[in-house]
């Protein structure tokens, strides 16, 4: 009955960072409440009703000890706020090489693709030592994705694409959960995250019978809504070529230079009016409604796939 | 109780009676600034034409403050309660939208 | 001591204030409090407005460009005339005129009321052309693109959204307005306002003048959209 | 309930007798007496929910209760004890009563609207009861859209509805406080004379004058979006629902100091009382109270650090956040350095005091940790923020409102409560809350999610713990209810000051004639001016 844990597993490269930082300012706080409780009982006792302590000449003002325990709580709170921020920055920053994943989170499962094409329900295969970046969004209602051993959560907000990395860095099953409340099975939108090692994780990735890969689907549907009538070095309409513009900048019309992300390829699928390249006219219709969000994100890896296949050259 | 209990101050603050003609010419300040701003909307300066728009509110409002409502006459805690309804106002603005502008900039996907 | 007994029994002097200026002040002071909860209270409205507006300007310039800008503009005018009728109500009020309390509060309901007529006249076209928000909107009458995203429409809805709440709200605190300078009317002519007892008359200028401050953001937030394109 | 012999003045309780007279009174003795049973009404109502909760909590896999039920429940708990126990608690019950007394006013400025912000709050009772008896609401009291607006079908509407009237309830209570402070406050009464009781309410007062309303315009926003199935802040219409979180923390989390700042002016009464000296830093003391007021509405942001808002706008929350609780820190060095050389006597109000600044550190200081950025993103929505901020409302406002029943229960009543009694439940409460909320904040960074049906089984053996706490809790303050009641009759006849404290209140008889003051009440030239010399000061 007693081995319950009592400290969640450490099983992300970020994960003892946050538990440094927890337990830096756990010090800290609890330092303070011991030293608060202490004076209390300490003063409560000694100066106690009918006791003979020394109260003489009580003070009632000293500003110059006011000042210290306002300046000393301010210049600690600054170095946790500090601490704190520089490790979020490292959470924060998506390293170069990391490999994506796409959830959907709808009530009450969250529905996990790799580019690969495989799907999984409430289920994350990854190899141990790669990064990890999962890009997330949802169907109806605000979800979390919450994997506590790696310290990391990310609301999924419909409507929009929100993302998180982490690196595992330990073999095994760890769990994941929906974190911001969704209803009524919002308890029971759980399920795992499985770290293997990289050689179990490609066989995981051949078995279960051939599944096309994102980008040629993508390629399937890119020809299908048309968009190929346009963007190919072979059509008469002058639109911008797609080879190799993932994550390179973009100028647009009007002067400003965005990066081509999911978001504007997502955005200019669906309100090509609102960011339009530089140099070329707004004639492009919307996808609005017609493409799903599923078929969404594969178009988009496909878009990726040309990005890597022959990088450009920079302008 | 002594006969008076608030700050000596306000001789009659917001008793303070003006005349006629500062309210007429108020009143004729606002008309030309409505013709001005409705004029404005027509010209087109770009992002400039907002502010213009905003100055032009903002000039009213104030004028409709401290003379209609006596604000100007009033005692110093009306001035404090009028400005600071409008400072908290500032502070929701303020930081919603340095939330909303701020989100492209870093132009790292999702943040 | 209950209800009964707290109507003011010598003059005018509520029994827990000390002197009248201390009860005009307090007056005073709470309606600017209540002023400021008014403030912050559309202050939501117009954050709502404000962000979807500079997150994406487009489908709020379009659809602001359907409104009646003669009308609005007209309105406003009715509207600042009907703050100078006030100041003039709470002016007679200070020196006890009787008389001009009694015409320059029927003025001002009067043109409150041509306010909300003009309003009316405004709500009605828009419905007839489908602009109000709900079932009956439809993207036809603001001449979209033809090939404009759903999502276009869709923002124009939440603009005519803010417009109807927004308005809709200033109109209803002009009506509790109307209906307390009704009373007031009733009041002034049977001569209950003088120079040491006005406060009821300030206050009500206060509120009104507030009401016409809304608006005087209002119009130009909602009506003055780049209408130069 | 009339005194041994005929009272030579009718108090405030014995003047008028009827029913109307309770109904329609504009006396704000009465009117706090009425919001008194209300809220306790209310308390409990919340508890009920929350024992089933518990109850619920025991086992991994739900067997109490359907999820549906369970969903309903915890909503319930929170918004009843939000919006109707902690916000109204101690400026609608103690506020009311002893403001006037306090500044030496016959009465609030606005009697009529005070009477008016007791029938809003009850109207908006009304509703919400009626939301939580008809099916319930199921959106947790934070009404997240678009889940609250669009997918909920449970009764969203009419505890909306509810919400927003009784915003309007304290939006009053507000107003009267500021007014009445700055306005009618007896010849002498400086700001630097006036109790620091006095100070929390007028701080508390601007926060909810300039919170509340954002709050009944999102409440309504919410409204009108699943009426008309807008789509203000539903994405698929084209609104954005980060917006609705931005508006609703813009005045929920200044509500937290709403439910803070007046225990904080209940203490900094108890405190100076039961060790006979001054309180420290009287001018530190009150300008702290006001920087929270006012920096309380910088850092809402800290809610939506993982919510999509932008790293930038997360950046200045998290460093604003910890501004914030400079002041508090202060003032809990200053209660503490107020016991030094005093004579400290372990009454139950004191106990509650004691309690109190032990329990509001550690919940301020686990507000620190979740204000770090790292950390936050671990812990948001686990049960390491349930801990927290149950340390802050339980720990820290539900023990000043108890501390300061106890503390003026003479003045208000004419009794003395049952000291051991007293002693005992204060023991019991504090116990009971101790097991039942530290054992979440090791859940929380174990990672279990707050607002959970369903645990995964190694959760279990803490959740245990936690339900055990809770029945201690219930119990604890279960025993309040019955000895102060039953003190109603058998309690002893109090004096007018049976704990030899300072401030006009003490100075006038307890329960208190109609017109408070029969003559005129002098300020004191400095507050608390408790004898400091050794000598002269009378054993009390």
């Amino acid at each position: 009955m007693w081995d319950f844990p009592l400290f969640p597993e450490q099983g992300s490269a970020i994960a003892w960072r946050v538990d440094a930082v927890f337990f830096f300012e756990l010090a800290i706080c609890t330092a303070v409440t011991i030293m608060i409780c202490f004076l209390i009982l300490y003063y409560a006792t000694k100066y106690r009703r009918g006791s003979r302590a020394d109260r003489s000449n009580v003070v009632t003002d000293n500003h110059l000890i006011e000042v210290i325990w306002v300046g000393v709580p301010l210049a600690i709170s600054m170095v946790m706020f500090a601490v704190a921020a520089v490790v979020y920055f490292q959470m924060y920053r998506v390293p170069e090489d990391a490999s994506e994943v796409y959830a959907l989170g709808r009530q009450w499962m969250w529905q996990i693709e790799h580019p690969g094409g495989k799907r999984e329900i409430n289920e994350l295969h990854v190899p141990l030592g790669q990064a990890v970046k999962v890009v997330l969004s949802s169907q109806d209602v605000i979800h979390s994705f919450y994997v506590p051993a790696f310290r990391v959560k990310q609301d999924a907000v419909p409507g929009r694409y929100t993302s998180m990395w982490f690196r595992p860095d330990r073999v095994g099953k760890f769990h994941l959960y929906c974190a911001e409340y969704c209803g009524t099975d919002h308890s029971r939108m759980i399920g795992w995250i499985h770290v293997m090692e990289p050689a179990d994780y490609q066989q995981w990735l051949e078995s279960g019978g051939p599944t096309e890969p994102m980008a040629t689907t993508g390629a399937q549907l890119f020809k299908s809504y048309g968009c190929s009538g346009c963007h190919s070095p072979s059509s008469t309409v002058r639109a911008p070529l797609l080879d190799g513009v993932f994550g390179h900048p973009v100028p647009l019309e009007g002067g400003t230079v965005v990066t081509a992300d999911e978001r504007y390829i997502r955005d200019s699928i669906l309100l090509p009016m609102s960011e339009v390249a530089a140099g070329y006219k707004p004639v492009m219709p919307t996808f609005q409604g017609r493409i799903k969000e599923d078929e969404l994100l594969k178009i988009i890896a496909y878009i990726k796939s040309l990005g890597r296949k022959n990088e450009r050259v920079e302008q | 109780m002594s006969d008076t209990i608030t700050t000596p101050e306000t001789e009659h603050g917001s008793h303070h009676i003006l005349p006629k003609s500062s309210y007429y010419v108020v009143y004729a300040a606002l008309m030309v600034l409505l013709v001005a701003t409705v004029g404005f909307a027509y010209i087109d300066l770009g992002r400039v034409n907002f502010l213009v728009t905003m100055l032009i509110a903002i000039s009213k409002a104030l004028m409709i403050a401290m003379i209609f409502m006596h604000v100007r006459y009033s005692e110093r805690l009306v001035w404090l309660f009028a400005s600071a309804a409008f400072l908290w106002l500032v502070i929701m603005f303020a930081f919603t939208l340095a939330d909303y502008f701020t989100r492209g900039s870093l132009n790292i996907l999702g943040k | 001591m209950s209800l009964a007994e707290a109507e003011p029994t010598h003059g005018y002097l509520a029994s827990h204030f000390e002197t009248l200026e201390q009860q005009h002040q307090s007056a005073a002071l709470g309606m600017w409090t209540f002023l400021a909860t008014e403030v912050m209270f559309f202050g939501g409205l117009f954050l709502g407005f404000s962000v979807y507006r500079f997150v994406d300007p487009e489908p709020f310039a379009i659809a602001s460009r359907h409104l009646n800008v003669t009308l609005g503009t007209i309105n406003t005018f009715v509207l600042l005339t009907s703050s100078l009728t006030m100041a003039l109500v709470v002016r007679a009020g200070q020196t006890g005129d009787r008389k001009a309390q009694v015409r320059n509060l029927l003025l001002t309901m009067a043109l409150a009321t041509l306010f909300l007529g003009i309003k009316a006249r405004e709500y009605y076209e828009e419905f007839e052309h489908h602009l109000a928000p709900g079932a009956s909107f439809s993207t036809a009458a603001l001449h979209l693109p033809e090939d404009a995203p759903e999502s276009l429409g869709q923002q124009a809805q939440l603009f005519f959204v803010f417009y109807f709440f927004m308005t809709g709200l200033h109109g209803f605190h002009m009506l509790i307005g109307i209906a307390v300078m009704a009373v007031l009317v009733v009041k002034a002519q049977r001569g209950q306002y003088t120079a040491e007892h006005y406060t009821q008359l300030e206050m009500t200028g206060l509120y009104w003048h507030f009401v016409d401050l809304v608006w005087v953001f209002l119009f130009p937030l909602l009506y003055l959209v780049e209408l130069h394109t | 309930m009339s005194a041994q012999g005929a009272e030579p003045q009718p108090n405030y309780l014995t003047a008028g007798q009827s029913v109307r007279s309770w109904l329609l009174t504009i006396d704000h003795k009465r009117i706090g007496l009425l919001y008194m049973v209300s809220i306790t009404l209310f308390f409990f109502l919340g508890g009920a929910a929350a024992t089933l909760v518990r109850l619920e909590l025991m086992t991994p896999k739900g067997d109490v209760v359907q999820p549906e039920t369970y969903n309903k429940l915890f909503t319930a708990h929170g918004v009843i004890m939000v919006f109707f126990f902690l916000i109204p608690s101690i400026p609608a019950v103690l506020g009311n009563f002893l403001v006037p007394l306090m500044i030496g006013a016959r009465d609030l400025a606005f009697p009529k609207l005070n009477l008016a912000s007791w029938y809003v709050f009850m109207i908006g009772g009304v509703f919400t009861l009626w939301a939580v008896l008809t099916g319930g609401v199921d959106t947790g009291w934070t009404f997240y859209t678009p889940y609250s607006s669009m997918f909920s079908n449970t009764s969203v509407m009419s505890a909306a509805l509810g919400v927003f009237i009784v915003g309007f309830s304290s939006i009053l209570t507000g107003l009267n406080f500021i007014v009445t402070i700055h306005k009618m406050r007896a010849p002498g009464m400086t700001w630097l004379r006036l109790p620091l009781f006095i100070w929390a309410m007028y701080a508390t007062s601007l926060i909810m004058i300039l919170g509340t309303p954002v709050l009944a315009v999102t409440v309504a926003l919410v409204g009108l979006e699943r009426f008309f199935g807008f789509g203000i802040f539903d994405p698929k219409l084209g609104g954005d629902p980060i917006l609705f979180q931005h508006l609703f923390w813009f005045y929920s989390h200044p509500a937290v100091y709403i439910m803070l700042l007046p225990s904080f002016g209940v203490i900094n009464e108890i405190v100076p009382c039961f060790t006979k000296r001054p309180v420290f830093g009287y001018r530190t003391m009150a300008t702290a109270m006001m920087a929270i007021a006012a920096l309380g509405f910088l850092v809402w942001g800290h809610h939506m650090f993982v919510s999509g808002q932008s790293m930038y706008g997360g950046l200045i929350f998290s460093f604003l956040s910890f501004f914030v609780a400079i002041p508090s820190a202060v003032k809990v060095f200053n209660w503490t350095a107020t016991l030094y050389k005093g004579t400290v006597s372990g009454t139950t109000p004191m106990l509650y005091a004691l309690g109190f600044i032990g329990l509001f550190t550690i919940g301020g200081l686990t507000g620190l940790m979740l204000a770090s950025l790292a950390i936050d993103v671990h812990v948001h929505d686990t049960y390491f923020v349930v801990a927290h901020f149950h340390y802050i409302m339980v720990g820290g406002a539900v023990m000043g409102y108890l501390g300061g029943i106890h503390f003026w229960w003479p003045k208000i009543t004419g009794r003395m409560y049952p000291e051991i009694w007293g002693k005992l439940a204060a023991l019991t409460i504090f116990i009971g809350f101790n097991l039942t909320f530290f054992p979440q904040f090791i859940l929380g960074y174990l990672g279990m999610p707050r607002r959970y049906y369903e645990y995964d089984a190694e959760y279990q053996v803490l959740n245990v713990m936690s339900t055990a706490g809770a029945s201690i809790l219930a119990v604890g303050f279960l025993l309040p209810l019955v000895y102060l009641i039953l003190s109603l009759w058998m309690g002893k006849e109090a004096g007018p000051n049976p704990w030899g404290a300072k401030g006009l209140e003490w100075e006038i008889p307890s329960p208190p004639t109609v017109h408070n003051f029969d003559e005129p009440p002098v300020a004191p030239e400095r507050p608390y001016d408790y004898p400091l010399k050794e000598q002269d000061r009378e054993p009390s």
